[in-house]
């Protein structure tokens, strides 16, 4: 039975600057935690720190009551700002890809592109898509390997307000099966869910 | 020992007075080194070219012997994350490369005399010429990296590849070297070498290693030091 | 193991996108064998016993300029951290790309370079050999490469560095592959040499990627 | 004409941190004339004939391999659509490029390939005309080059495309210079090599440009 | 005096697709025109054609009674999806270069950074800043270097509620000096404009 995300007085520092010191949070299953906070807060930073990237100052991070450890990279998907797809590539190759090295499968793949209207634009080239549509390319790894932790990094941000309603509801499912979401926003999030809000120099 | 040190504080105050004390010991074997090497008889079979040797060869010798107290700090800081160990690291490599460019001009100066050429692709010296690719190596990635932990770790990884590769680089020109005997007809040194010059060039040696020491402990103080002075000011600008 | 050819597919992809594969081959056997005889001027007596060396370090040369794009673009636009959540550790995700790259890139040129050494005058019988140190000495300069390449991820300037850090790693592999070949030819043992650059690309193999799995998690924190 | 300068000062930078640079001259000199003895056995003699060869070989790989970096980048980043709406036309903003990629590439390996051939034993007379070759041949790759970079902009298999393109477009220019430098060695005349040499680097010089420039307004539509 | 933008029964398509037909628009000095619509509707593929990238299938646009050339050219700021900044360069560098390029001054970039509270940032490699930051960092170009036309691609999306509104009384002056702004955009401005919808399949 999973007991969550656990952060106990993290400080984060990149550079020679400290983000922020003496943050806690817990994340239980089922839950959605939406961070805000201004440019350069420590958002990103906290989700990648979350996600095992970066080792903190000081303070635990702790998954399922481990610390970070190759179990925890294969219950988490990390979505950042970047989203890591190659220009060259067509949208079914890539998508193909996220999805089988995540775990999952060219079914569950395709199932995501249907989920997330994908299917007119699985042969262009990544380059080709619109902002939208290459951001739905990403997003449609988290449906198509299903793991529980979600680590978002501004997910809706290029989405027009239909497809984030279809991914408001996405999330909802993903929530209501147990799983939990943290993510880092400027907008709020079309969910029910807790917020927390990071201070720091902008 | 290694270990009773490891805490800078300790090392700081442990160091103070090392560095100058072995500094001026080093002077002293200096001077004494070099008027043994010019009063030393000259070689039946080099003539006086011969006293490039006691520069050259300690230099020679002092460039591995870096490379090794190199990798070995390299090691320290990537296991332990040691901040002391990479302040080592980071102060050995520029005195490591002094050293070879030291064996590297002494040497090409000692061949023209004796190969009637500056240079020869005898199996020694091509090995050091690659030691001091891997020193500048070194050198540039470190430049090239400008956040202080990725630096650290990443240069103590390039460090340690390379402590794996020069034994194997020196065995691979030796092996060349069997192949194709090389142009020059003066086999290096070899133990054929008459006491008069060996007193000589052990003490150089000597010297270089007592110099080395002095250098990367003052150096090593300032690189802590320096961290220091870095890490007050941030914390006065308020972290920002 | 489904998941490493998912990930190996999807390299292979990228380094022949990327300008690897067989046009590369050609490229290199096009210079090759077009310039060295012109600069020799085409005495192919005195080529024939130089080809080998010469198409030698032509491939060390080839290995080491293809070497930026190993993971440089991965990290900056962000598919390093996919690579890094997946279900293998970074050690068999650097086994991979260096795979990709040898297959992409070394491959081609250990096709072409026996081609290249025999159209210069070499002796046919040393084809086999060539292709062979080509082949296994590419697998060298592939992982020692990846080495540098991973080490230099985030520096300010990538392609420089990586050539210089790189360089003189590859000394033993030209060494030894350079050095069977030319005994070969002048009908010496040649077993030794091949065997120690064997002995040396399988031991890169086994080692570069702990040091470049190293040096990505270090780029990404 | 100030705009060009601050354009060929950040294209210069950025091909410098691509790989290029002066550091990388000295990075191939170390390379060629270190690796060349050693792989084809220290007899110098026998080098002798063939270092300009092996200069060019490694003056003509460079350009080959550092070709992609050239727009690629701009194009996948957005930077292209800042330069087209610059002060300049397009047509300046590619001549900016070429003369880029050339001072990065092109004419650090110039330097460093007459050094390096004089240290493999060249005779010094022939370092004046190796550099000279080189300079203006590497002219001609950078600008030949571009053409293929710019036309295979956002095609699938850019880099392929990119040599395919290219290698035939290399030869002349290869052909003329290493002719040119064996021709000086052999004490043959060698002006009519370097004069085609030259030629044909201006021609490209003067008539890349506006294909570039085309090749890029249509992969920016 | 200028007489703005003028967009005449515009038909546009990429690929093969027909994006839309006879669409029209005028965009008078000192008016903001936002353009909203789903993903893939074809905002950015609008704003190309206006800086003179694409080239459409029918219909006219002109600018100052021209059609594209290179006056246009440079009388317009576009700013897409992608910044063009580059990873390994400094923040400083790349505002140097964008603003001289565009015509502006060093002392007109130092400016803009101040305007947009850049200045600590300015030594950080662009590849060290967060997305927020990158983006301020982009927008400064438009300030930096004065042009009647701004083309501007969901500009504030990774912005903070406070840059959000800074920028905004950055486009008000602009505006009120009788500049242009055309903006795609999926969430409103904090200004006062009209918005004009661009139907089309997703
Ligand atoms: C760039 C040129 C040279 C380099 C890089 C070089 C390098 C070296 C090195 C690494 C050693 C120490 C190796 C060991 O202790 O096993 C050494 C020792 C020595 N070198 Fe050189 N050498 C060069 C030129 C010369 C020349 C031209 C001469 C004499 C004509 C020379 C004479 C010696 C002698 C006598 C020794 C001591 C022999 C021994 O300890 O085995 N070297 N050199
Ligand atoms: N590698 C790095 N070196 C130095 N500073 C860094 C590095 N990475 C990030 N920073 C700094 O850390 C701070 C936090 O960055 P982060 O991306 O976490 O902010 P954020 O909250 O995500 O902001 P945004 O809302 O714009 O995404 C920023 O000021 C950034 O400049
Ligand atoms: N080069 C191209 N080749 C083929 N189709 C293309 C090309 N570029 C864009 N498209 C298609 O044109 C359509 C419009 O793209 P555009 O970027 O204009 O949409 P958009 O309105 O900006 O969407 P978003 O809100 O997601 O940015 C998309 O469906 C996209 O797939
Ligand atoms: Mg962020
Ligand atoms: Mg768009």
């Amino acid at each position: 039975m999973l007991t969550g995300l656990a952060v106990e007085n993290l400080s984060l520092a990149r550079g020679h600057r400290t983000l922020f010191e003496g943050l806690s949070l817990v994340l239980e299953p089922g839950e959605l935690l939406s961070l805000t906070g201004a440019n350069g807060a420590g958002k990103t930073s906290l989700l990648r720190a979350a996600a095992g990237f970066i080792r903190p100052q000081s303070g635990t991070i702790r998954f399922e009551g481990q610390d970070a450890d190759d179990a925890r990279a294969e219950a988490l998907h990390y979505l950042g700002h970047q989203d890591g797809l190659k220009p060259a590539r067509t949208a079914w190759e890539e998508l193909c890809f996220q999805a089988e090295w995540c775990g999952g499968s060219r079914d569950s793949a395709r199932a995501a592109a249907q989920r997330l209207a994908l299917e007119p634009l699985l042969d262009l080239e990544i380059r080709k898509l619109s902002a939208g549509q290459r951001r739905r390319v990403a997003l449609a790894r988290l449906i198509s390997a299903p793991r529980p932790l979600w680590l978002l990094d501004e997910p809706m941000a290029p989405l027009d307000a239909e497809r984030r309603s279809v991914f408001g509801t996405v999330m909802a499912e993903h929530l209501s099966g147990g799983g939990m979401i943290l993510a880092a926003v400027h907008d709020p999030l079309p969910l029910a869910g807790r917020a927390l809000q990071i201070g720091g120099p902008a | 020992m290694i270990f009773g040190l490891a805490n800078p504080q300790r090392f700081m105050s442990a160091t103070r007075w090392v560095g100058p004390v072995l500094g001026g010991l080093a002077a002293i074997l200096l001077a004494v080194g070099i008027w043994l090497s010019f009063t030393a008889p000259p070689d039946y079979q080099q003539g006086e070219s011969v006293r490039i040797m006691f520069v050259h060869v300690p230099a020679a010798w002092m460039a591995l012997f870096v490379y090794a107290c190199l990798g070995g700090a390299s090691f320290f800081s990537l296991i332990f994350r040691h901040a002391l160990a990479d302040a080592a690291a980071k102060a050995a490599a520029p005195l490591g490369a002094g050293f070879t460019a030291l064996a590297l001009a002494t040497g090409s100066l000692w061949g023209r005399p004796m190969w009637g050429a500056w240079w020869v692709w005898d199996a020694r010296l091509t090995s050091v010429l690659i030691l001091f690719f891997f020193y500048l190596g070194y050198l540039a990635l470190r430049a090239a990296l400008d956040d202080a932990q990725r630096a650290a770790r990443a240069s103590a990884i390039l460090a340690l590849v390379g402590l794996i590769n020069v034994p194997i680089v020196h065995f691979s020109v030796n092996w060349w070297n069997t192949l194709h005997q090389p142009a020059s007809v003066f086999r290096l040194g070899g133990p054929t070498i008459a006491w008069s010059l060996l007193l000589p060039l052990m003490i150089m040696a000597l010297a270089y290693t007592v110099l080395f020491f002095a250098l990367w402990i003052v150096r090593t103080r300032t690189e802590v030091i320096r961290t220091r002075a870095e890490a007050l000011t941030l914390r006065r600008a308020g972290g920002a | 193991m489904k998941a490493f050819g998912v990930l190996l597919r999807r390299e292979l992809d990228l380094a022949w996108g990327g300008g690897g594969g067989p046009v590369l081959g050609c490229a290199f056997l096009a210079c090759v064998t077009t310039l060295l005889p012109l600069a020799a001027g085409s005495s192919l007596v005195r080529l024939s016993g130089f080809a080998p060396g010469a198409a030698w370090v032509a491939l060390a040369l080839a290995s080491l300029l293809s070497l930026e794009r190993m993971f440089e673009r991965d990290f900056e636009d962000g598919a390093l951290d996919l690579l890094a959540l997946g279900p293998l550790p970074l050690e068999a995700v650097a086994l991979a790309k260096g795979l990709a790259q040898w297959a992409a890139n070394g491959l081609p040129l250990a096709v072409a370079a026996p081609i290249a050494a025999v159209a210069l005058g070499a002796r046919p019988e040393v084809a086999l050999l060539i292709f062979a140190c080509a082949a296994i000495g590419g697998l060298g300069f592939a992982f020692t490469g990846g080495v540098g390449a991973s080490v230099a991820l985030g520096a300010r300037r990538g392609g420089v560095l990586i050539a210089v850090i790189v360089l003189p790693l590859f000394a033993p592999p030209v060494i030894f592959g350079a050095g069977a070949v030319g005994a070969y030819a002048a009908g010496l043992p040649w077993i030794g040499g091949f065997g120690f650059l064997c002995a040396y690309s399988l031991a890169t193999l086994a080692l570069a990627p702990f040091a470049m799995a190293a040096a990505v998690r270090n780029a990404l924190s």
